[in-house]
């Protein structure tokens, strides 16, 4: 049984957090057509910035979350910054050009946190009260974990609520298909752009500042979780937040079995399962013909 | 209400629009006609501010509008149906409809959904169809439905007949005439079709070049045979 | 030879039902005109027909040869050539180098004169049949143009060049006058007329403008919610009352 | 406005200028150079190393050089890349460096020798561990101050069945790559070999730069080993640490080893840090001799800080260089390489001797206990272990 | 051609030819590592500019020909024959690639291209057989025998040479076929697939056929790189690896023929600047956005720009040209759009 649940439960987590991050790289692709490869950076601004207001001063559960979310509201401006300085710009150039930018973004970032804070490798403990397991069908599962889980469930319930029942949804599924005519329709297009990438700046920035205990801070450290990121964004079908969560789903729960059981497979599988799944359907799981 | 005077627009380098002067009333129906590549569809686009380069002065209800953004001119009452009608086809034909109201719902009351299927009782039917999943012509009742919803005063229409059947066409006519006579919306006409232009409207624009080359009331034009041949070549 | 046969075809896309049972045989040398009102199924039509879009259930043969979902290029490899309904040509290139595109192809289907000249330096090996070309379809002078300063009827001219390259024996049009002038449409029809006449061709054609049907074609066909009403001569076709009724009006 | 740019350049410091460094050098400067990740991932390491060889070229100078010539130090920044490291070494030897000391990564290490033997130059890594350098690809300009995979493991396997002969069930837990791979070979071979009940019971290799080990973590504690073994390196080793904490998983382990924490894991991890053994290049209060004595107080002064293994190791290559030049009273590399093989030489870890075969360094290696207490650090060393290199020399081959 | 670039491109050639008696080694293996990035980079531009494909795994190519080369070299191959077979491996592989990715098309393309190359990366890294994460040390390219005439090849500057010959005699095979009935397919391809299918051309295998020529050339310059450095590592095929020559081509101008040779100067030239700052990443990040933000047509775009300012103040007409001016700028850009 714990052999089965075990990777389960492990890939869950893995993929509540990269679901978090691949929903606003979707959002963002779907609506503003920018490939966002700074996106992994926001990551590890969320992850830093916590580290920063938290370490030492509040050690408790409440502080822990305040602070995250304190620290993703300061990047959420930051994200407000670069898409009025850069972004807005890059719009109408080909997308590549926008690979380009968001990396030379991405490169500025980090080379200023790895500046500020060094290259080598920073931890935020995690408050004690989390930091135990509970038992399910027994066998011990890290409380916070589960908590991870929780809140990946919930922000996607939000996020589902936002883009099917509500005015703003809908109309950023408009803008996605045609931004000209949907201007042509009333909506102030730049507007509704900035408030996209900074959702999904958000997004990225809470999943930093929720990985933060569990792992080492690195300045790179969000490169690896963006390219994770894409490949479920791809996977899914880009723009496609349904699709997200599936392959979510699908590459961190596959990711956490078959490394479990084949370890030699470790990190490949993620690549595998997308090769495979755009060889099939080159559109990606959930995404549309053309 | 619609005011242009001396409008001159550009695509990069080329000057398409030269000196453009146009005037519509309210509640009037005005025809823009002209052969392929006159200029209609770069004035529309003027007029929505959806061109790379323009100068001149574009007022529309008293106020100069040309340095506003393209939702800006929407939300004073300007309705426009691209000539690519640009559906949304991953949205359902009622959904296509309820963003163009919800745009504006704040500066103006929007028809209701049951208004629209009123007007364009072909949509009722296909009110859950995807946008791809309709053809050409359904494409383009839905598309001025969407301009309709949101009450403009204005609407600017850009060759609605290109690629429907004629007898959709005949609705598509009662329909406009609908707008402007029941609806008190003003409607500037991009046509080639001077048969269907000239029932709707009361004042024509001649373009060519983007020069606009001659202007009357559709009376006179419709029986200045040699107008028809001269500018849009019609030999009949 | 130069006949198109469609038996029991039945094309849906997801959810909906586009052609249903179509049975038609477009013989050779005739012009062949396809009528319906909006959504009927013609475009459809006209992607099964070349290979464009795969049919579910039905046989599409053209000179013998299964053509069903076999891809565009097959078929414009075995002689069917297409102008869609918006003009589709290469936007960013000039009249030239679309029609020198057309000629390589060509030149490449046919494995004639697959020299050194042809491959390092096309554009001067070509020079003389580009020339030929564009005058037979009325666009000469024009060589250096680029697409957008072009007129819509001229694009359309420009496809049609490109589809008449490919020498091929039948050729489908998708409402070649949308769009045009009434002085373009007359000429349009001339042109297409002479084209077929020189070059003994079978068309297809859809068309919305009756009287470009009617000036055209031997036999129509309508079409209506992917079925086939009727098909017969154009006179025939006018009297007919269903036709009447769901398309011609009054 | 040409003059003036010209003239700050002139008067900026000479590494940047070659034209400059070219003269001191046939005036009375000794360059050495320094080559090692100064930034990325490893850059942490390598700005430690430095530190420990900008002390050392100070404290020479005071005392009138080397041979009466003044040194300095020159540096170039790897990254970490192969690539880089060659780049590196190339510029430097062109302003007429021939030593060369640093290099952090086994990678660059491996990389340079062609270079160096074309350029005749000399290289003394302090860091690098990998068993090739001075093993299977052994080259005569290479030496190696520090101790390598094989010493430092076969070192572990030696001192902990000394020190806990009762825990025999052991788990591996270590990287996917090379370093992670040796390092387990040389304890697990040792072992194997002076202990006869011992057994693996669970052998785990998470991808190296993984960040998720939680599945290993709870399949080592499902195998219930006595003690584990664990080559993670840096982040790797914090991260582990974090997710294996709610798991109680080193409470529930009786040792756990971890060959290569130089303090900066515990540093980061604070009050997280969990009870473990730690190998280490250097520990500032394992030795009690004059020189190291020495070294502690100057680098407090200079960096306000206790040094660790990366700076002592860097310190110690350039008075190895110090002693060989004077000894020989040459600057030539061949005769420089001549004298280096089979010196002894005294460093801050007491003698130290380069092997003639191999050119690796016979040095103590020195096994820290660490483990969580209450001071603001988080963390306290409460038991030292030297194990002298002589025992767990690799055999020549 | 017009004369006058032949001329200054033989002028230009002899230079490069002549370099390594003039200047020192560790700029002779600069100019080495330059020439590589050139071929790679150019090797990126052909599928990109002529073909309109953007792989983000062009790396992949690179590190299996400089693995090929490495392992041949070491068997005691000769160094040409070596290239060779690199270059065939690479282009069995990319063709394989193609064949896989050339399902999807614009930015998922990208993606599929990315993470074959990664799998490819990671199968690499893993294969012990290759040294694994360490990669294969110690690779000396063999002496060649020209007529009689031994050269004693591993040394850098005697290395250049057959870099400098391979590299030119690539960039002119590239050349060729970029302006070839190929060529001129691809861009038809690249600007209206649909229209090139409706003319009877079977696209996706034209397309794979390009990318297994830009594979080929990718493999020849990974190939060249192995035996200068004496060392191949995983690295080499890594992510960033790939992102290399997108950047290269962007910054010396994409619609360029010599794109790829200005950008891979410039990106060196800005490396070797800013590397011992500490802060690199930080600087190349703002060079990037500034040429992204401001020059898109790159260095060579700066240039032409530059030019056509100096013509214009020495011609009299000047109220019309500023005018004019504006224009090229914009138009320039909206090439630069069109063409990929
Ligand atoms: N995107 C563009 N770039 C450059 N020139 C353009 C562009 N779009 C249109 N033009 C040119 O501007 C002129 C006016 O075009 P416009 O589309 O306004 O004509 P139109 O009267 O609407 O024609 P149609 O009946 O074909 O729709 C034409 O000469 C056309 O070639
Ligand atoms: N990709 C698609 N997916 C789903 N339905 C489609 C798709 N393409 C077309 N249809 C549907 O198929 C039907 C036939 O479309 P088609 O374009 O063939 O009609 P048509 O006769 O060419 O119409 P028009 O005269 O307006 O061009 C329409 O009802 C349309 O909604
Ligand atoms: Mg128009
Ligand atoms: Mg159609």
């Amino acid at each position: 049984m714990d052999v089965l649940l075990l990777p389960l439960v492990n890939g869950l987590t893995q993929a509540a957090v990269l679901f978090m991050i691949a929903a606003g790289l979707t959002l963002i692709y779907g609506v503003l057509g920018v490939i966002n490869f700074a996106h992994g950076s926001f990551v590890m601004l969320g992850s830093y910035l916590t580290m920063f207001f938290f370490v030492g001063k509040f050690d408790t559960v409440l502080g822990l979350f305040s602070f995250i979310f304190i620290s993703s509201v300061v990047i959420t401006l930051l994200g407000w910054a670069v898409e009025v300085l850069v972004m807005r710009r890059m719009y109408k150039a080909n997308e590549f050009y926008m690979v380009l930018a968001t990396y030379a973004i991405l490169l500025i970032i980090e080379g200023c946190v790895e500046k500020y804070w060094g290259a080598s490798p920073l931890s935020l403990p995690l408050p004690d009260s989390l930091n135990t397991t509970i038992s399910i069908f027994g066998i011990s599962v890290p409380f916070y974990s589960i908590l991870i889980c929780i809140i990946g469930i919930a922000v996607m319930g939000i996020l589902w609520f936002l883009m099917n029942h509500t005015n703003l949804g809908r109309i950023i599924r408009a803008a996605a298909a045609d931004k000209t005519m949907t201007n042509s329709l009333g909506v102030n297009v730049p507007a509704l752009f900035t408030v996209v990438f900074v959702i999904g700046i958000f997004l990225a920035a809470f999943a930093g500042g929720l990985l933060a205990p569990t792992v080492a801070l690195l300045p790179n450290m969000g490169v690896n979780l963006v390219i994770q990121a894409f490949v479920v964004v791809v996977v899914g079908g880009l723009g496609n937040i349904k699709g997200a969560l599936l392959s979510a789903v699908l590459v961190g729960v596959l990711d956490s079995f078959l490394g479990f059981y084949i370890p030699v497979l470790t990190g490949i599988t993620s690549y595998i399962v997308m090769a495979v799944i755009l060889t099939i359907r080159p559109q990606g799981l959930l995404g549309k013909v053309g | 209400m619609l005011r242009i005077e001396k409008l001159n627009s550009y695509y990069g380098t080329s000057h398409v629009l030269h000196n453009l002067s146009i005037m519509i009333k309210e509640g009037q129906g005005v025809a823009l006609i002209g052969r392929n590549g006159a200029g209609k569809s770069s004035t529309m686009k003027s007029i929505m501010g959806l061109m790379p380069r323009v100068d001149g002065d574009i007022t529309f209800a008293e106020n100069p509008i040309n340095k506003e953004k393209t939702h800006k001119r929407v939300r004073m009452g300007i309705g426009y149906v691209p000539e690519d009608r640009r559906i949304y086809k991953d949205l359902t034909v009622e959904e296509n409809i309820t963003i163009a109201a919800n745009a504006i719902k704040k500066v103006r009351k929007p028809l209701e959904l049951n208004e629209v299927w009123e007007n364009f009782p072909l949509l009722k039917d296909l009110r859950k169809r995807k946008g791809s999943e309709l053809s050409g012509g359904e494409q383009q009742i839905l598309s001025i439905a969407r301009s309709v919803v949101g009450r403009p005063k204005l609407i600017l229409l850009d060759e609605p007949t290109e690629g429907i059947a004629p007898i959709i066409v005949q609705n598509l006519k009662e329909v406009i005439k609908n707008m402007i006579d029941q609806m008190e919306v003003a409607v500037l006409l991009a046509e080639q079709n001077i048969k269907f232009t000239i029932d709707l409207t009361d004042y024509v624009y001649v373009i060519d070049n983007g020069q606009i080359v001659y202007s009357g009331s559709s009376e006179e034009f419709k029986n200045r045979e040699d107008l028809h041949h001269k500018f849009l070549g019609v030999s009949s | 030879m130069g006949t198109l046969q469609l038996e029991g075809v039945y094309k849906d896309y997801p959810g909906v039902k586009v052609l249903k049972d179509v049975n038609l045989t477009i013989t050779e040398g005739e012009i062949h005109a396809i009528i319906g009102p909006n959504g009927a199924g013609k475009s459809t039509l006209f992607g099964v027909m070349n290979g464009d879009l795969f049919a579910q259930k039905g046989t599409i043969t053209f000179e013998g040869i299964n053509m069903n979902g076999k891809g565009l290029d097959f078929a414009a490899r075995n002689g069917v050539s297409r102008c869609f309904q918006v003009p589709n040509v290469y936007i960013n290139l000039t009249v030239k180098e679309n029609i020198l595109i057309a000629l390589m192809s060509k030149n490449k289907i046919t494995r004639n004169k697959l020299s050194f000249k042809t491959f390092l330096a096309p554009v001067n090996a070509y020079e003389e049949k580009i020339k030929e070309v564009l005058e037979e379809v009325g666009l000469s002078g024009t060589e250096n143009q680029l697409i957008y300063e072009l007129s819509h009827g001229d694009k359309k001219r420009l496809e049609l060049a490109m589809a008449i390259t490919l020498e091929p024996t039948l050729l489908l049009l998708d409402e070649p006058t949308a769009g045009m002038s009434p002085e373009e449409t007359s000429e349009a029809v001339k042109l297409i007329k002479k084209i077929h006449q020189t070059r003994n061709l079978t068309v297809v054609i859809t068309e919305h403008d009756m009287s470009v049907v009617f000036s055209l074609a031997h036999r129509i066909t309508v079409l209506d919610r992917g079925e086939i009403i009727t098909t017969d001569v154009p006179e025939e076709i006018k009297k007919h009352p269903k036709v009447i009724e769901i398309y011609l009006g009054k | 406005s040409k003059e003036t740019a010209t003239s700050k350049n002139g008067s900026s410091s000479s590494k940047d200028n070659p034209a400059k460094s070219k003269e001191s050098t046939n005036g009375d400067t000794i360059k050495i150079g320094f080559i090692g990740a100064l930034s990325g991932s490893v850059g942490a390491v390598g700005q430690d190393m430095k530190k420990g060889g900008e002390l050392a070229v100070e404290m020479i100078n005071e005392k009138g050089g080397i041979n009466g010539k003044k040194v300095e130090l020159v540096s170039k920044d790897t990254k970490g890349n192969p690539k880089d490291g060659i780049q590196a070494v190339r510029d430097l030897t062109q302003q007429g460096v021939k030593l060369f000391t640093g290099v952090v990564s086994s990678g660059v290490a491996l990389a340079i020798p062609p270079v160096l033997e074309q350029e005749n130059a000399i290289v003394m890594t302090t860091a690098a561990g990998a068993d090739e350098i001075t093993g299977k690809n052994f080259n005569r300009h290479v030496f190696r101050v520090s101790d390598n995979a094989y010493m430092r493991n076969t070192s572990a396997a030696n001192l902990f069945y000394k020190k806990y002969p009762n825990l025999n069930n052991w788990a591996n837990f270590s990287p996917d790559y090379a370093y992670g791979h040796a390092s387990w070979d040389a304890f697990n071979n040792q072992m194997k070999k002076i202990n006869p009940k011992y057994k693996v019971v669970k052998d785990s290799w998470p991808k190296f730069g993984a960040t998720d080990y939680k599945n290993e973590i709870a399949s080592i504690l499902a195998a219930k080993p006595d003690a584990v073994f664990s080559s993670l390196y840096s982040a790797d080793a914090i991260t582990m640490s974090k997710q294996a904490k709610p798991y109680d998983f080193f409470k529930q382990i009786g040792l756990f080893v971890l060959n290569s924490n130089e303090g900066d894991i515990s540093s980061a991890l604070g009050k997280d840090m969990h009870p473990e053994w730690s190998g280490v290049h250097y520990y500032a209060e394992a030795y009690d001799n004059a020189l190291n004595k020495e070294f502690v107080e100057r680098f407090k002064q200079k960096f306000g800080a206790e040094p660790n293994g990366y700076n002592s190791e860097t310190y110690v290559s350039i008075f190895a260089y110090k002693q060989a030049m004077e000894k020989s009273n040459s600057m030539d590399t061949d005769t420089l390489i001549k004298t280096l093989e089979g010196m002894k030489f005294d460093s801050v870890t007491g003698q130290r001797e380069f092997r003639k075969e191999d050119h690796q360094a016979i040095k103590d290696i020195v096994w820290v206990k660490v483990e969580p207490d209450n001071s603001d650090k988080g963390w306290k060393v409460t038991e030292i272990e030297i194990v002298p290199g002589a025992e767990v020399m690799p055999p020549l081959n | 051609m017009k004369k006058s670039s032949i001329f200054f491109i033989i002028i230009l050639l002899l230079g490069y030819f002549l370099a390594p008696l003039f200047v020192n080694n560790a700029f002779s293996f600069k100019l080495s590592e330059i020439f590589i990035l050139v071929l790679f980079a150019s090797s990126f531009q052909f599928i990109a500019r002529t073909a309109g494909m953007f792989s983000l795994g062009h790396a992949a190519f690179y590190g299996v020909g400089a693995y090929a080369s490495a392992v041949l070299v070491q068997k005691g191959y000769s160094i040409f024959f070596v290239l060779l077979m690199a270059g065939v491996i690479a282009f069995l592989l990319s063709m394989i690639i193609g064949y896989l990715s050339l399902r999807s098309t614009g930015i998922y393309f990208a993606m599929l291209t990315l993470s074959l190359a990664q799998v490819v990366y990671l199968v690499i890294y893993r294969t012990p057989a290759l040294g694994g994460q360490d990669g294969i040390p110690g690779i000396l390219a063999q002496p060649i025998n020209l007529f009689g005439w031994e050269l004693d090849i591993s040394r850098p500057e005697k290395y250049y040479y057959v870099i400098f010959f391979t590299v030119v005699v690539s960039i002119f095979i590239l050349y060729i076929l970029t302006n070839s009935s190929l060529g001129h397919f691809l861009r038809s391809i690249r600007e209206n697939s649909v229209r090139t299918s409706s003319l009877g051309i079977n696209v996706k295998r034209y397309q794979i056929l390009a990318f297994g020529i830009a594979g080929f050339f990718g493999g020849v310059s990974g190939a060249l790189l192995s035996p200068l450095e004496g060392i191949i590592t995983p690295e080499t095929l890594s992510w960033t690896q790939s992102a290399l020559p997108l950047i290269i081509v962007l910054i010396g101008g994409i619609n360029s023929f010599w794109g790829p040779i200005v950008g891979a100067i410039t990106f060196e030239m800005l490396y070797s600047l800013t590397i011992d700052s500490g802060a690199s990443n930080i600087y190349l990040g703002i060079i990037l956005l500034a040429i992204v933000l401001l020059f898109p047509d790159g260095v060579i775009g700066v240039g032409r720009r530059f030019i056509s300012m100096l013509r214009t103040s020495f011609s009299k007409k000047k109220g019309r040209n500023m005018e004019e001016l504006k224009g090229v700028g914009k138009h320039g850009n909206s090439a630069a759009r069109r063409s990929i």
